[in-house]
């Protein structure tokens, strides 16, 4: 299990090919990768990501052993950026490995709702007009726990 | 003990860390305590609701007794991923 | 959108880095790698994989064309080998790109529950003992399409 | 016409393509057809439950048609992914 919390930038490419070697016995392997997307009102500047650093890591990897355990995964890698970030750059990823692709896929998803809404990061926008704001989190993403 | 902010409730409160004297029992009643001490308190902690709270860097809640806590860290509702 | 039938094997990361590099306005980017595992019983040699030429790419893109339009994804890839096959090797994978991560998950599911069971291919399990059978198709991949 | 065979039905029948001539209203009809000419015809198409059918490359069912196909594939249900 692997959780890195970092502010450079990774290698998607190197980081799937590396985990995806790593494993073995297993039939599905699942990624996902955050973007820091355009403002839904347009006009993103950039995108700043405060975390706390003395809860961060050990919250991740909480995290990502709970899910570990919970879908029987053969490994599961964990990376989040902090730090201001353009549009377009990645935020984040995670990678899921397991025997079964349903497995997979739920840890996979088990893990982004939970670093959504249990992994101390706040996103702050700001805009080309010069204006500044903090994401709020959505009722939604908390709904998503309630799931598993 | 030391009292830590993020995203809004640092930018209210004006420091991103302090160290706090303070005999509160729970973290309600630091919050009462701080809010009683100066306006900036008082609007950062208005709307609890909106707040989320970590003891020692672990999730907890505003009922928690605070003996024995050595890091007390107040923040919005994260938004990782 | 890319769809390929091949019998080569495919880079993980260069089709990872590829993908997410052709995307844009996107929040999230999904992967899903297929592989080749030890059969329930042990003693897999190879996995022997058939397909319908005439017809296999015209089905993969028409499954990549009604996920993509279904979840307004960015983009999707699509990409899966035929022949023999080892222990480990990759056999397929798929990529979503979608501004929302609930989109970019389900439409990869929806891709791998449509392949699974709508895409002209067969495989065939080569044992060490000499036995050799023919993958049975399950009930509940049948059953995980009425979900869509 | 043509007709193509895939996986297990293609090692029952023995060939994995061949030209056929028929009238054969229906994919229903064309399988009783091949069926009473050879028993390797009988035994792949024993339990149609177990098969799939494609009409011009295109997914259809034993009741469709063949009037204008020029290609007719039987496959077992498909394990692709």
């Amino acid at each position: 299990m692997q959780v890195r919390v970092q502010q450079e930038g990774f290698d998607l490419g190197a980081e799937s090919d590396g985990f995806a070697a790593r494993v073995s016995g297993v039939g599905a392997i699942v990624t996902f990768t955050g973007v820091v997307r355009d403002a839904d009102a347009g006009g993103l500047v950039a995108m700043e990501i405060e975390h706390y650093p003395a809860m961060t890591q050990k919250a991740l990897e909480a995290i990502a052993a709970e899910a570990r355990a919970r879908w029987s995964l053969a490994d599961a890698l964990v990376i989040h950026r902090y730090g201001r970030l353009a549009p377009g750059e990645r935020i984040m990823m995670v990678a899921t490995a397991a025997r079964h692709r349903k497995h997979a896929f739920e840890a996979a998803e088990y893990l982004m709702d939970y670093l959504k809404s249990r992994a101390p990061f706040w996103k702050k926008e700001i805009l080309t007009d010069g204006r500044a704001g903090w994401v709020d989190a959505k009722a939604d993403d908390e709904d998503a726990l309630s799931r598993w | 003990m030391d009292v830590v902010y993020f995203a809004w409730v640092r930018e209210r409160i004006g420091v991103p860390r302090e160290q706090v004297e303070s005999e509160a029992a729970t973290v309600t009643d630091l919050v009462a305590e701080l809010s009683a001490r100066e306006e900036r308190y008082a609007a950062a902690f208005s709307d609890l609701s909106s707040l989320r709270v970590a003891l020692d860097q672990e999730l907890s809640d505003f009922e928690a007794p605070l003996a024995g806590v050595r890091e007390v860290a107040f923040f919005p509702p994260m938004t990782g991923g």
